[in-house]
């Protein structure tokens, strides 16, 4: 291990994930490109991951939320297909929030006939720094020779600190199981040289899994062909290796904000800060000692 | 030599030992995660089928092992689907493993307030018995004109399109052998 | 489709991506809409009147491909001088008898033709008209099964068939031909009148109007896709039929990115109706003999072989289809058996069944792979039904509604029945699915495909196959001996399949090859063209002969799709001779030259005399193009070199259709059965043609002006989602599909949600004459108000999934629904109107009286919304 | 919100989706992970508590202190365990060793901690292996402060906003804490005459508390409302000054009176237990409410984007 690499141990961009996990011969980092310009909300992502890996129902009840009856990513949840109802096409009218973080007036849309239905399939991003393994106890969240982020069932002891450390909000902890599980981006289906079940049942596409590098390639030529074709509004999200995690290595492309979709526009791994949050708490901890060397010192004249 | 084996199996030993320090990959593999193997692979055999949804008709593939639907998805041969499924036929194995299908024969007889068990081969045969029976009691030669009808009007049938067009053909054939005309198909709904 | 049809939605985003416009046109805003360059939004129940204004575009703007309609097409035959359209009768086509409430189609021929039909009447008892069955498509198989209509009984047999070619005017100046009869019949279908119609702005319309002749002609294609948003409806088979004309008219039949699509239902729909489980077809699409104009073989035949195109040798499909059944006993002596067939007198489509099983007419019923007590219109009828027979059989692979209706049924809480009331016995045999079996599912493609057992059905579980070739073997052993003429038929009939395995499945290949047809050699026959009249061949299904060709088995052949031409011929087996695309002989001009270099597909080899290309040419391989036919010709031999719709029997795409179907021989905009809204184009309200069923247990409102329509003033429409499967038994009984869409709810706009103070998320009541049904409300900007005629229009959505049973339950949609019929295929209407109000529905008797009050305040009867001509 | 609120499938706002939250919430059980987070701050300070009194010569309280610290050590893993979803799987939290996993690093401080505070107390009663045992005690002193504060990092190095954002400060909370609470224990167990230190350092440790979290509560920002706005977590969090501001007076005040000593320390204990369910519950409200996920991220983006003129940090709410 060089030490030049510590800088990218913890945040920023990264080369090469397997590697520095201790893989030394390992196929490409693999991934997913999930263009929602393509997808049409048929759900069959979220049937086929939950065939394949058998993972339980998750509560029979109506949302409200469009067509989405899953709500978000969870324990029992590892493709959630996000529906959202537009009035008016194009940047929003209004700003998201003031600085202050008061929520913004939502504007009539200026042409109410213009709908829009955005639909997306989120999932585990298997980001480069992924809080959710460095946070892990028992190592039970690891990296896989292909650069993914795996829970290992066998060894999960249920402790949920990768809950609260995931900045998209994905891994949880099933109720009445007691472990952390998300999507495993088909580890087994990758060690068979398969295509994980989500992205081989898609119909349109939507999700392209294959090596990263290629992928990033092929989303940035799908940008400029929307681009060329009049939809400004088409972006990549978590594309990045310069981002807050390092780059995601399932990343998007959204028509419209991230927050729209339910995710974080600037995610940034809570480990970037691990360095200086060990000096605080070092710093805590001397000052610990120090309170109670002074406790004694002034106490003890009163004591004999 | 054991507890040799066992520190050596130790992820914080591995941790130490190995390249990789900081317990992110390799030296926290699990056993469980050394002899994963996808369950396609270890199908005894898989075979070809198709959708039994819709009439887009995908190509799908069936993993049996031990005499089980193991998995069934896509077949990327199919120039129709390319391996693709909808969220139906990605529910297959669910549908033909599920444990809400029907897999005894059940039998209400009239007024009842129950289901009740009745071997296959008995239903078989009292079906038989009333379809002979009905077929008599209701058999028109002719009309009141005297036109040939050779039918019989007190049976009817309606089937789905899920049958195979094999299924379709015998039903055809026995029914009109049998003088039944009402034979219909969801094709009409 | 991208609902419906997901993965064949993947073809629509691949044109897409090079380029294709995709428009969309529906009541509401789906999953399709999304994805689509252009959304129109029309009021349910009114695309005769949208795709009639595309027509109107197309002529008004000579947009048409000229030289393809005038060779085509039937737009030069020079029509009678006594054919009169709505225009000239206030919504009525000439021909009407408001007594027996059909058309005789006499005045609707071409000039000179040979007999014209004998018309129906004499042909009917029950019900005035009928024809081929076929889900979304009758029409899809094209000639097949539009003959097919014409064989039902509006004509009798051959009685229609049109002998000798019609007189022509290629010029398409005759006021009487065809073009013309048409410009006019379409004219009032202008841009106004289709938004006041559909509710659809003009600039939308127009705007579809451009894209799709723009993208029409010689260099390009347009391709339509339905299902039953264009099918479900009392007028269904007259929306396909303006969907023909249009496509016709610019040239996209027949030609690669062209065609009607019919994106059909279920797996193996598509062969159900080719070997049809229906009353009014033997496989085939021959017609099942009708005991007034079939005695013998020859009338059923007989004229068939005067007329030209494929339908001449009708006689060699009949006479292998006897001897395939019948084997030896069937002789050139004895009719081929003809006498033992069963006949027809009427209507006995599946709603006419009911209805007589719920006034105690039927006692035994089968029910395979069905579910009507969710599925079918008038859900409540059906249950009616079902609880007044003696037996009933159910096989299934789940506890359907259809099978614990006695028990579950909404009825039995109302008090309308007591369980131990009801007489029926119930058998429930539990189906195997297709991974426990072989066979084949034909798709929508005409595809079949054959799909491999996998594992022994579980427990009692068995094959339909070897339900029904047990249930025979049976039947036959208790008839044995018997020397009753009418148990003939059943002790003579082919039933030695081989059987296999631990439950003695029968072969499903050997009934394939039952099917294919074998030669006097015993051996497995090629192609229809070689099945004889002679009782040599047999073949149980004629258009399906060659899917055993060489003694194997076709429908298995899985050559990877990318190891192929695009066309990909040698995955599976396509009927007929495994041909692709129907028609392709119109992919090249007169001459038989592609039409463009971009849109090649089939065309003439002048060199080698014959035509060839990507797909199996759908014509006689080398007649040249430029072949006359000598007058006495018959069969495929009258067909002329530049005759692309072969089973046509003149050879021509109809624009306008003398023959074959009920209500009228042009498409022309009526109003659904029940509707709020006043036609806006001539005091005929409803298609004078529906099938209706004036009874108690089929009430239906009052219509447009008529007083008490009022009181039901929202327009519904059934429909599916992407996440469950028809009646539910294959999908509310599964976890992964049932959390997806728990619940039955139901779509509305936000202007009807503050009309009606409709809460989202909150619970709804839907009322129609039938019963009130209860649904959770899903507010949604997708759904929006029109406004037609002045006024606005509400629809309200309802998914028509659910029902009591399984893990995602629901009231069923099908309860509100009124059994009103297209007359030519006997299909439901899929659209009505209704009231809705917020708040759940009342329970047990209390919503009797509920439904009750609001059928005397709209002052309904059992005449209500009945009547032929609108008073 | 639109003024036309009106109940539907929502239209589309620009802050969320649906108002569901991004972040997961914690799944942390109450009252184990506070508990754990209080006994551990407790045994940490009474194991250096502990060593102080030894060095000072105070026997009694050393041994007190010692056992407070091996008791609340072994309590504070038992609550510890039951939070894990997989109990019996307890162990595997010393499979790997993260430096990475406040959880991982902070149980190969616990483990060597209980036992060796076990250990010192083990000897203290049995009078066996008084070296060893004295030995034990040191280390467990000098793991003691390690195992006061790393549950700070624990709950900083997390994305949710109220719990990360405050990571500079909440260390010194938890020391401050830790230390009034294991004074607090002290002042239960002991004779009240032995107690002068504790009470010392009692009110050192409600001091660095209090000022560390006057801090959290000015300097965070939108943040920071979790700890400051009206809501469970600021009720929670007032109630734990008022106590540790009473105990401590108490303690001070009690100076001669076993029963208020052992009333301000039990208040003390309580007053951290308060405190550390106050942190834990502003953070579970700061993960549920997508404002504090959104917001923050968005004006870091447009600060970017201000200063490196990049459309990596698109201005707020435009497309890019
Ligand atoms: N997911 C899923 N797929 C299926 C099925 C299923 O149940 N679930 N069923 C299969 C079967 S059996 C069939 S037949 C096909 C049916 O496939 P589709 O016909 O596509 O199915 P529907 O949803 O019934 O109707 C299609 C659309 O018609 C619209 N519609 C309703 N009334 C009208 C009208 O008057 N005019 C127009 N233009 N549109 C109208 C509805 O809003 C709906 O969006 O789907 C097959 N595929
Ligand atoms: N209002 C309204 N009503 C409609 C429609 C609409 O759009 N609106 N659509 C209509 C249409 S297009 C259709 S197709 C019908 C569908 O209505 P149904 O055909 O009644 O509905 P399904 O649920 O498809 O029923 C098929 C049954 O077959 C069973 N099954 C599956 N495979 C097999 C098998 O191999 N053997 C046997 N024996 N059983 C099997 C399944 O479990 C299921 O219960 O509904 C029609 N009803
Ligand atoms: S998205 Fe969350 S769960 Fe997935 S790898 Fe990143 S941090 Fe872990
Ligand atoms: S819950 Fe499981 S996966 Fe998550 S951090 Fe704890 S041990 Fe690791
Ligand atoms: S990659 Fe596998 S585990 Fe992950 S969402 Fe897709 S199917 Fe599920
Ligand atoms: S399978 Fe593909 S198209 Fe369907 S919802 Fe998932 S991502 Fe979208
Ligand atoms: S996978 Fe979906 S689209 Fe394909 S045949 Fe099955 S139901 Fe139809
Ligand atoms: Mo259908």
């Amino acid at each position: 291990m060089s030490q030049a690499s510590t800088g990218n141990r913890l945040s920023g961009p990264l080369h090469d994930v397997a590697g520095e996990a201790g893989h030394e011969h390992h196929p490409p980092r693999m991934g997913f490109f999930t263009d929602t310009s393509v997808c049409i909300g048929c759900k069959a992502c979220e049937v086929a991951c939950k065939e394949w890996n058998a993972v339980p129902e998750d509560g029979l009840s109506l949302s409200g939320m469009s067509y989405d009856n899953t709500v978000s990513l969870g324990a029992s949840t590892w493709r959630h297909v996000a529906f959202i109802e537009q009035i008016g096409h194009g940047p929003p009218a209004t700003e998201p929030f003031a600085a202050d973080g008061a929520p913004a007036e939502t504007a009539e849309p200026a042409n109410p006939g213009d709908i829009r239905w955005l639909m997306s399939s989120d999932v585990c991003k298997h980001c480069t720094h992924a809080a959710c393994l460095d946070v892990c106890p028992t190592g039970s969240l690891f990296r896989t020779e292909f650069g993914t982020v795996v829970v290992q069932d066998d060894i999960c002891n249920g402790c949920g600190y990768c809950v609260p450390a995931c900045p998209y909000g994905v891994i949880d902890i099933r109720p009445g199981d007691g472990r952390a599980f998300k999507c495993t981006l088909c580890y087994d289906r990758l060690g068979a040289g398969l295509e994980p079940a989500c992205a081989k049942a898609c119909p349109t596409q939507s999700i392209q899994f294959g090596e990263l590098d290629e992928l990033r390639e092929r989303a940035a030529d799908r940008v400029e062909a929307l681009h060329a074709a009049g939809r400004p509004e088409a972006r990549l999200y978590g594309e990045s290796p310069d981002d807050g995690v390092g780059g995601d290595g399932a990343f998007f492309l959204l028509l419209d904000e991230p927050e729209v979709y339910g995710l974080p526009p600037d995610p940034v791994v809570t480990t970037r800060d691990l360095g200086a949050m060990w000096r605080h708490a070092a710093a805590a901890a001397g000052t610990m000692v120090v309170a109670v060397g002074a406790a004694f010192l002034t106490s003890r004249g009163r004591r004999r | 030599m054991g507890v040799r084996t066992w520190i050596e199996g130790w992820p914080a030993y591995r941790q130490l030992a190995g390249p990789d320090p900081l317990g992110r990959g390799v030296a926290a593999e699990s056993s469980g995660s050394r002899d994963l193997v996808a369950r396609t692979e270890q199908a005894d055999r898989v075979v070809r089928s198709i959708c039994p949804y819709c009439a887009v008709g995908c190509g799908q593939r069936v993993y049996v092992k031990d005499e089980q639907v193991t998995q069934i998805e896509g077949d990327p041969d199919s120039p129709i689907s390319r391996g693709r499924l909808c969220p139906k036929g990605s529910a297959s194995k669910s549908l033909v493993t599920s444990p809400a299908r029907v897999t005894k024969v059940r039998y209400r007889r009239p007024h009842g307030s129950e289901w009740e068990d009745l071997e296959l081969d008995t239903a078989v045969d009292m079906i038989a018995d009333r379809v002979v029976r009905t077929r008599r009691e209701t058999w028109q030669d002719t009309d009141d004109e005297g036109r040939v009808l050779r039918r019989t009007m007190g049976i009817a049938s309606l089937g789905g399109a899920t049958l195979d067009n094999e299924e379709n053909y015998l039903m055809k054939k026995l029914y009109t052998a049998l003088g039944a005309i009402q034979v219909e198909n969801q094709a009409r709904i | 489709m991208a609902e419906a049809h997901p993965v064949g939605f993947q073809w629509v985003m691949e044109a897409k991506k090079r380029g294709a416009t995709v428009i969309h046109v529906d009541p509401r805003f789906t999953r399709t809409s999304a994805l689509a360059d252009v959304y129109v939004s029309l009021r349910a129940g009114s695309d005769i009147a949208f795709l009639g204004g595309l027509v109107n575009y197309v002529l008004e703007n000579e947009l048409d491909f000229r030289e393809y309609v005038v060779a085509y097409t039937n737009a030069a035959a020079i029509l009678r001088e006594d054919y009169q359209g709505p225009d000239d009768l206030d919504g009525l086509f000439s021909g009407y008898d408001p007594d027996g409430r059909h058309y005789d189609s006499t005045t609707w021929q071409y000039e000179g033709a040979d007999t014209p039909s004998p018309g129906s009447g004499e042909m009917t008892e029950t019900e005035p008209a009928q024809g081929a069955g076929g889900d979304p498509s009758a029409s899809r198989v094209g000639g097949a099964a539009g003959r097919a209509a014409s064989y039902g009984d509006t004509h009798g047999s051959g009685g229609a068939a049109i002998t000798g070619k019609p007189r022509r005017d290629e010029t398409l100046q005759h006021p009487r031909c065809v073009y013309q009869v048409i410009k006019r019949h379409f004219a009032r279908y202008t841009p106004e009148v289709v938004s006041q119609v559909c509710g659809v702005p003009e600039d939308q319309f127009l705007r579809v109007a451009r894209e799709m002749t723009e993208n029409s002609g010689r260099e390009r294609t347009t391709a339509l896709c339905y299902a039953v948003g264009w099918t479900h409806h009392s007028v269904g088979a007259q929306y396909i039929r303006t969907a023909a004309i249009l496509q016709a008219l610019l040239g996209n039949i027949g030609r690669p990115g062209g065609g009607i699509l019919a994106l059909r239902g279920h797996a193996s729909i598509q062969g159900s109706t080719d070997i049809p489980t229906l009353f009014n077809l033997l496989p085939g699409y021959i017609p099942m003999p009708h005991a007034n104009a079939h005695p013998d073989l020859e009338s059923l035949v007989g004229d068939e072989e005067k007329q030209a195109g494929f339908w001449g040798n009708m006689r060699s499909y009949v006479v292998s289809l006897l001897k395939s059944w019948y084997g030896d006993a069937a002789t050139a002596d004895n009719d081929f058996c003809y006498g033992w067939l069963p006949r027809l007198t009427g209507n006995h489509g599946t709603y006419q069944t009911v209805a007589d099983m719920a006034d105690g007419k039927v006692k035994g019923y089968f029910l395979v792979g069905e579910n009507p007590a969710v599925g079918s219109a008038n859900a409540k009828m059906q249950r009616r039904g079902l609880a007044s027979l003696d037996w009933l059989v159910v096989r299934d692979l789940v506890m359907i509604e259809s099978a614990t209706f006695w028990r579950e049924a909404p009825e039995i809480e109302t008090g309308e029945m007591r369980t131990e009331d009801i007489a029926t016995e119930v058998f429930v045999l539990p189906a195997a699915a297709h991974t426990e079996k072989d066979g084949t599912f034909t798709n929508t493609q005409r595809l079949l495909q054959w799909h491999h057992k996998a594992v022994e059905p579980p427990d009692d579980a068995r094959s339909d196959l070897w339900f029904y070739f047990h249930l025979g073997r049976r039947i036959r052993e208790k008839l044995a001996g018997s020397t009753d003429e009418r148990d003939a038929p059943l002790l003579n009939l082919t039933w030695d399949y081989p059987t296999d395995g631990p439950t003695a499945d029968p072969s499903a290949d050997a009934v394939l090859r039952e099917i294919n047809g074998t030669g006097p050699d015993g051996s497995a026959l090629s192609a229809y063209t070689e099945l004889k009249a002679d009782g040599s061949t047999r073949s149980g299904c004629w258009i399906y002969c060659g899917v055993y060709a060489d003694e194997a088995n076709q429908a298995a052949r899985r050559k990877p799709g990318q190891e192929q031409t695009w066309v990909a011929p040698e995955w599976g087996w396509a009927w007929p001779a495994n041909r692709r695309m129907l028609y392709n002989r119109a992919a090249a001009d007169r001459d038989g030259n592609p039409w463009s270099e971009r849109k090649r597909y089939v065309w003439w080899d002048a060199k080698a005399g014959k035509w060839t290309g990507e797909d199996v040419p759908d014509f006689i391989p080398d007649r040249d193009p430029h072949y006359v036919p000598p007058e006495s010709a018959t069969g495929p031999d009258a067909i002329a070199g530049d005759d692309p719709f072969v089973m046509q029997t003149d050879g021509k795409a109809w624009l306008f259709a003398p023959q074959g179907v009920a209500d009228g021989p042009l498409p022309t905009h009526y109003e659904p059965p029940e509707s709020p809204v006043a036609n806006p184009l001539y005091r005929q309200q409803q298609n004078p043609a529906r099938e209706v069923y004036p009874r108690r247990d089929n009430l239906l409102h009052p219509s447009g002006a008529q007083p008490g329509s009022e009181v039901f003033p929202y327009v519904f429409t059934t429909y599916r989602v992407t996440e469950h499967h028809t009646a539910g038994g294959m999908s509310r009984t599964l976890p992964y599909l049932s959390e997806l869409q728990p619940e039955l709810f139901v779509e509305i706009s936000p202007a009807l949600a503050d009309e009606r103070k409709l809460q989202h998320l909150g619970w709804a009541t839907v009322v129609t004459a039938r019963t009130a049904i209860e649904a959770r409300v899903l507010v949604t900007d997708r759904m929006r108000p029109l406004t037609v005629d002045g006024r606005t229009v509400h629809q309200v959505g309802i998914p028509w999934h659910w029902g009591p049973g399984g893990l995602s339950r629901g009231d069923a949609a099908n309860d509100l629904v009124a059994v009103a019929l297209d007359p030519n295929v006997h299909i439901q209407d899929k659209v009505g109107s209704c009231d809705i109000r917020p708040g759940r529905r009342p329970r047990g008797p209390a919503l009797l009286e509920y439904v009750e009050e609001y059928r005397r305040r709209a002052g309904i009867t059992e005449l209500t919304g009945t009547e032929g001509v609108t008073p | 919100m639109s003024p036309r609120e009106r109940s539907m499938v929502p239209r589309a706002e620009f802050d969320s989706y649906y108002g569901r939250p991004i972040l997961k919430r914690p799944t942390w059980k109450v009252p184990d992970v506070p508990a754990y987070l209080t006994l551990g701050g407790a045994a940490g300070a009474s194991a250096v508590v502990a060593a102080g009194a030894e060095l000072a010569g105070r026997p009694e309280l050393a041994r007190a202190a010692r056992r407070n610290a091996a008791i609340a050590a072994l309590a504070g893993t038992g609550a510890l365990v039951h939070d894990l979803g997989r109990p019996e799987r307890f162990l595997h939290m010393l499979r790997v060793l993260k430096p990475t996993s406040p959880l991982s690093v902070g149980s190969w401080i616990l483990a060597p901690f209980s036992a060796l505070s076990a250990a010192a107390v083990a000897s203290d009663v049995s009078g066996r292996l008084p070296r060893l045992g004295r030995l034990a005690g040191a280390g467990a002193a000098v793991l003691g402060p390690a195992l006061a504060t790393y549950t700070a990092v624990l709950f900083a190095d997390t994305a949710v906003p109220a719990w990360h954002e405050a990571y500079p400060e909440l260390p010194f909370i938890f020391a401050g804490s830790a230390l009034a609470s294991g004074a607090g224990a002290a002042l239960v167990t002991t004779a009240a005459a032995e107690c002068g230190p504790v009470r010392h350092t009692a009110a050192l440790g409600a001091a660095i508390e209090l000022a560390a979290s006057r801090r959290v509560e000015r300097r965070l920002g939108l943040v920071g409302e979790p700890y400051r706005e009206p809501g469970r977590a600021r009720s929670l969090l007032q109630a734990g000054k008022l106590l540790t501001a009473g105990g401590v007076a108490t303690v001070l005040v009690g100076r001669r009176s076993r029963t208020l000593s052992a009333v301000g320390g039990l208040t003390l204990l309580a007053a951290s237990f308060l405190t550390r369910l106050g942190i834990f519950e502003a953070g579970v409200a700061s993960a549920e409410d997508p404002r504090y996920t959104v917001a923050p991220q968005r004006a870091r983006m447009a600060e970017r984007g201000a200063r490196e003129g990049t459309p990596s940090g698109r201005p707020l709410g435009t497309a890019g």
